[in-house]
């Protein structure tokens, strides 16, 4: 515990601690998803849908928004431990993740006033889910060459959307996306093209498609737009906006600001729970554990974990920081998260030995075949929000200050 | 012995030449990716017209005496076309019935070659190993299943997992101690219609294998291939073939992976130029070239010198082969699911599948950390 | 014990910002790399008007009591006064002094405090440790050189080898077997006077180390700091710091060598392009960082943590914090000399510099390889 | 041994060991350089210079370069027997690398009748030292890019150099340089304005300056050209040619095709050599080869080391190449082999322990400080002759048929 907490904060972490104990759901007898980017069905949706509205109406979610739009109003030290102790409980995951960490966020930054009466509420209790809109086909980390087209027509006051979004997690449950797409195809860059909506899903004209992923499962979405027609309203800032708009979803998604509504939004597996299974294992005809190479890579594994959980205390220390590099401490979270999720999987994969062949759905599957799973889910964190090559591009450019590499 | 001075040797014969040109055509024209995923989705995996045209062609016997139905041909054949299933993504049971012909080969047991041998090069008989137990162990001759002798042969108890092609075989050699030392035994349709079987669900969806329960299987005296001195001969021979195949395959498996994501490079662009002229995509799909070249060298002298003999150069050339097959095919599958972005991770994309099939290849027969552990005990 | 869960601590004092502001202008105005060049050159490697100016500022005794003329902080202080060091290549037998001036805090041996300290932190007194011995071991208390018991107190035979600035030094501590146990000696400037010394020819030629021979050397019973339970805890408490300062400085120096990469990758051109827009050249410069950013926040815990025992938290991370400076001080030493091209080669070139200060923090006290096997034992 | 080698040849190969056996110089007592790049002082360089005499003069240089110039005429086995059979005998380097290896088979390949005669018998018998002018300072890697000017005067048919080559090994014992130089400031592209030279050393106006390297050694030079006049029949072909024939020497320098008149030009450390070391090493408390790390890191090292042997035998026989890949299998051996240098002496020096921190100079030092050298010292492979980086770019457009990274 950082040795400052109050006695007030100590208090509160308890009562939330057996708030969570004495609520937390029974485990169903489906396997529940990692991430909120790995919801396959609709038994795992409605699951995590009831969690979620069950934690805002005990006052857990949303702590630190405004109280008139349905936040709690308090310090975000509340929402924090909140958070803290979700992950320790190891409690299900917020399924409304892009709205609470997200479009909420990015609302409460730019919307009207109108726009956060309207939405901020439902994205708390999980009555209405969010989808983002922002990649397509062919233009995977390039975010400003989104062609998607939104046209006005001032006869009726809509917008005409046409074009395809891909990876639009829970695009099927969504109500509403928070949407990039051009409206001034001649503007002086490509940039200040773009405008930025929160867009109704359930309007003629929009197709959702699920796409199978390489671990077998559904959970993503091509979105098609056919000439559908939203309001104009639905326009979040001014056309040409889009781009610093969508600037602001990227650090909230990057994880580089705080805002976020709050809550676990990926069950996240530690190096404790690869090695709990490892102490039971035996491989290569002796127990896991006696092998020199895999005790070393564990240790190396326990040694980077710690150094990551340790990053974002350091970054409350001005004088422990690199100075230089001192601003742009956050931008390495994502980057450093989802190599680390690769490792780890590729470690408890091999110390399985022989048995690693076996796929989540076998019988015999070491902890149900759970890091064969994650070996492959591996990829969406060094692909999703921005590659791992495009990371390192941005922190080369903005951290170490080194020249544009395009 | 000083390992950095002494002669290596590849081999590379006039036969070799034809035969590399015949199943690069017939694997091409025969093995798309979508024939691969047609494939995988049936439920025995394989085709089994395919599996004719394979005995015609002489696959089926490769590497088997022309006495007994076979080509006659050698080690470096059997790499080759090992190989290049690999890169078409080939799926069949031709690994496991290789493997199985091979440990016949290597018997002394000339009744159960004559028997089983020209069915297998003929075609008509799928064969396989039953090796893997669920202790966990690719020591060779680490087995607990059984075999205790009866009035008229043999009972066994025990577990058998991994048993490649299981349920597509006619035949299965199951390995099981017997008076304390391991023993072969041949295990026909009929008596694999009187055990419990399962299929395994398998992470390399393509792949077929079958978990056995032997407990209370009865078997007549001939059923037994071969025990002590010539059962642990058969099991150092089928071993580093496994090795030796399993990284040709995967040599095969990475350069499949290294032109489609090659291909794509070259058409998809990102922030306006091609994404193969990024250094973080084109570099590491250089290092997968070098390990991919570096193993097929590594096999193909494995192949000209593999003698099937334990503790020596043959034992040392196919695991380092093994070994360095694991790094390049890792590497090359994991580099294409990364470099083709978003699409890399859908189903649809076909980076998956060389990933899949290079893991299931580095693990079957023992991974990396295993075969350097050997290596170091039979050099240092 | 649950290590991914158990919480953790990282200490910042008001003092800690005062000292960092003071000691980066102190050694950025007096530790050009052109000036560190220059001390690389004398005999001594330092330059004792600098040596002077710690003293004044109080680092020669930042964590020494105040009673004993100390400044009376902590260990983040020493960590971040050291990681300063490595960042501007400031030589000096500051690490040293610091290690055996801990040694003397750590024991109980209160006339040994009291009249050494106060000439430490004064300046007046250069000190160090003799630990190491030509049977090349890192681990703590494996020592060979021995004392044996005479009239007047003891007499010592055996080998020291690197004994950081013997050279510089008015005090050596050094270890030796007394009954079997290992047990620490305080050598002063007449003790030394009568031993053979030998300055050692370094691969870092900015540091500066000497072998003795102790054969013969006589010691009065006063010389005695400490022996049995009391010298393993002084042994285990100055290991465990020299990993934690080890690690600061090799993060510091990776922090200097990514700062002349980067500078130089803005201004140099090939192929009409700033060579820091290579990818190539960019992104493991981004993977040093990462790693001396890992670094930084492993130091600061293990020094807000330092309780100098062994077997517990404080040992642990003091191990990691080594273990993992020496992966971002490699990275960032290579990659600066690399990523300079022809010029990283010459002398002339700063690249270098940084190289071998890592690599000689990297080695001492005990490397990665060694490091890892201790945590193992410890955590799993 | 290939299988097929005649008894002719068996015959002649033992014939060259016994030669070598019988004729090789004793150790001198000052340290050898493993590379001719590494040649330090004038006793290192009189030293070589008189042993590559004496193996031309036994006629085991040049062996299969025509005999008119001053070769031996014979098929190009005879001399990869002498080749082998020297690196196996470990015999001292020829110093004439240069000369033997780049100069000679580009002079044999582009220069006139009279060239030939003029260079071709002194590079073999090292009377004549060879030296390279081709980088420079401010453009490292950017052959194309080189700045030192060759203007003609036509009064005197003389060429006058004007700038700065660097990295010249040998500068200060050569007798001639090869030189790329501008020639046409204005040509349509900046490879078009290049020329090639057979330059003379000794003339006013050059000037070599020694450069101190990381090693703490000299052996490399910075070669100034203030007005040098050489006459005009130095040039090779024609004005704007330059690149053509620099390109011919870059495949000579990358081992891609042969031609070279053979010799050993390093002395190759095995990884063999580093493990009788080890053997006899403790380290950490206990023998250096009972550490599971060290094991493993070796077996890999021994594996690595024997992809690379098997690399140019694979080459003979197409069938076992990747036929995409088969043209440019020669292309992998430059960036290999210099990381190959890395990785071993990366490992001999931490086997080492504790002593690696002992340089070459301490009468301590293991195997004579030789590995703390090499650690340093493989950095020149690394970067000389095209960066690591720079191979990866060629490898990625020539062989795998990216597009170009610039």
């Amino acid at each position: 515990m950082p040795k400052a907490e109050s006695a007030e904060l100590q208090q509160f972490r308890s009562e939330v601690a057996n708030w969570l104990q004495e609520n937390r759901p029974p485990l169903p007898d489906f396997p529940l998803p990692q991430s909120f980017t790995e919801v396959g069905n609709n038994d795992q949706f409605e699951y995590l849908r009831d969690w979620q509205q069950k934690v805002y109406e005990a006052g857990y979610l949303g702590m630190a928004w405004p109280a008139e739009y349905g936040g709690g109003g308090k310090p975000q030290e509340y929402q924090d431990i909140v958070n803290q102790e979700m992950v320790k409980a190891r409690t299900p995951l917020m399924v409304n993740a892009v709205g609470l960490s997200w479009a909420g966020p990015t609302i409460l930054t730019h919307g009207t006033e109108e726009q956060k009466k309207k939405y901020i509420r439902p994205i708390l209790s999980a009555e209405e889910i969010w989808c983002q809109g922002f990649s397509e086909p062919d233009h995977g980390s390039d975010l400003g060459n989104v062609q998607t087209k939104a046209v006005k027509d001032e006869s009726t006051d809509e917008y005409v959307l046409n074009g395809r979004k891909i990876w639009t997690t829970l695009g099927e449950q969504a109500k509403h996306m928070i949407l990039l797409a051009r409206t001034n195809p001649d503007a002086p860059n490509k940039y200040a093209g773009l405008s930025f909506f929160l867009a109704p899903m359930n309007v003629d004209g929009v197709e959702v498609l699920p796409i199978k992923k390489i671990t077998h499962e559904y959970g993503f979405n091509e979105t098609v737009f056919t000439n559908a027609r939203i309001q104009a309203d639905s326009l979040m800032g001014k056309e040409g906006e889009g781009w610093f708009i969508a600037m602001t979803v990227l650090t909230f998604e990057r994880g580089v600001t705080g805002g976020q509504a709050g809550g676990n939004l990926m069950e996240i597996k530690n190096v404790n729970d690869v090695y709990e299974v490892a102490k039971g294992l035996f491989r290569d005809g002796r127990p896991a554990l006696d092998d020199p190479s895999l005790r070393s890579q564990l240790i190396d594994l326990f040694i980077t974990e710690r150094a990551h959980r340790l990053h974002n205390k350091r970054m409350d220390h001005a004088p422990l920081l690199v100075p230089e590099r001192a601003a742009g401490m956050g931008l390495f979270n994502k980057l450093v998260m989802s190599e680390d999720r690769h490792k780890l999987a590729e470690f408890a994969v091999r110390m399985q030995g022989n048995a690693a062949a076996l796929y989540a759905d076998d019988t015999d599957a070491v902890a149900g075949g759970l890091w064969q799973h994650a070996r492959l889910a591996a990829f969406a964190g060094s692909i999703g929000g921005g590659t791992t090559e495009v990371q390192r591009n941005i922190i080369a450019e903005r951290v170490l200050g080194l020249p544009k590499s395009r | 012995m000083n390992f950095s001075e002494a002669p290596l040797r590849i081999d590379c014969s006039e036969e070799l030449g034809m035969l590399t040109d015949a199943a690069t055509s017939y694997l091409r024209d025969n093995s798309s990716v979508e024939r691969a995923r047609e494939l995988a989705e049936t439920e025995t995996g394989f085709d089994s017209e395919q599996w004719q045209a394979l005995a015609e062609m002489g696959w089926l016997g490769l590497a088997t005496p022309e006495e007994f139905g076979g080509s006659g041909l050698g080690y470096p054949e059997l790499a080759k076309v090992t190989e290049l299933m690999g890169r078409y993504l080939f799926s069949s049971p031709f690994f496991a019935t290789t493997l199985a012909s091979q440990a016949l080969i290597a018997s002394n047991n000339e009744d159960a070659k004559m028997q089983w041998l020209p069915e297998i090069s003929s075609g008509a008989a799928i064969a396989t190993l039953a090796l893997m137990e669920p202790h966990n162990s690719w020591e060779i001759g680490d087995v607990r299943a059984t075999a205790e002798a009866t009035a008229t042969g043999f009972k066994l108890t025990g577990e058998k997992q991994f048993v490649i092609d299981g349920q597509n075989a006619h035949l299965v050699i199951a390995s099981a101690l017997f008076n304390g030392n391991p023993a072969l035994f041949l295990l026909d349709a009929d008596h694999l219609g009187q055990i419990e079987q399962r299929a395994e669900s398998l992470t390399h969806h393509a792949r077929r294998s079958t978990r056995f329960t032997l407990d209370g299987l009865e078997l007549p005296k001939s059923a037994k291939l071969a025990d002590g001195a010539d059962a642990q001969k058969i099991l150092g021979h089928v071993s580093s073939l496994a090795w030796l195949l399993l990284a040709a395959d995967s040599a095969g498996t990475a350069n499949g992976a290294i032109d489609l994501t090659a291909e794509y490079t070259r058409v998809r662009k990102q922030f306006g130029k091609y994404i193969g002229s990024y250094q973080a995509i084109s570099h590491p799909l250089v290092e997968s070239a070098i390990l991919v070249e570096d193993t097929l060298s590594l096999v193909y002298h494995a192949a000209s010198i593999f003698d099937g003999s334990l503790k020596g150069e043959s034992e040392i050339a196919a695991r380092m082969a093994k070994t360095r097959s694991e790094e390049a095919v890792n590497l090359a599958g994991a580099r294409a699911i990364q470099s083709h972005g978003g699409m890399g991770f859908t189903w649809e994309c076909h980076a998956h599948l060389y990933f899949k099939r290079g893991q299931w290849n580095s693990l079957s027969f023992g991974d990396a950390i295993h075969q350097r552990r050997h290596l170091a005990d039979l050099m240092l």
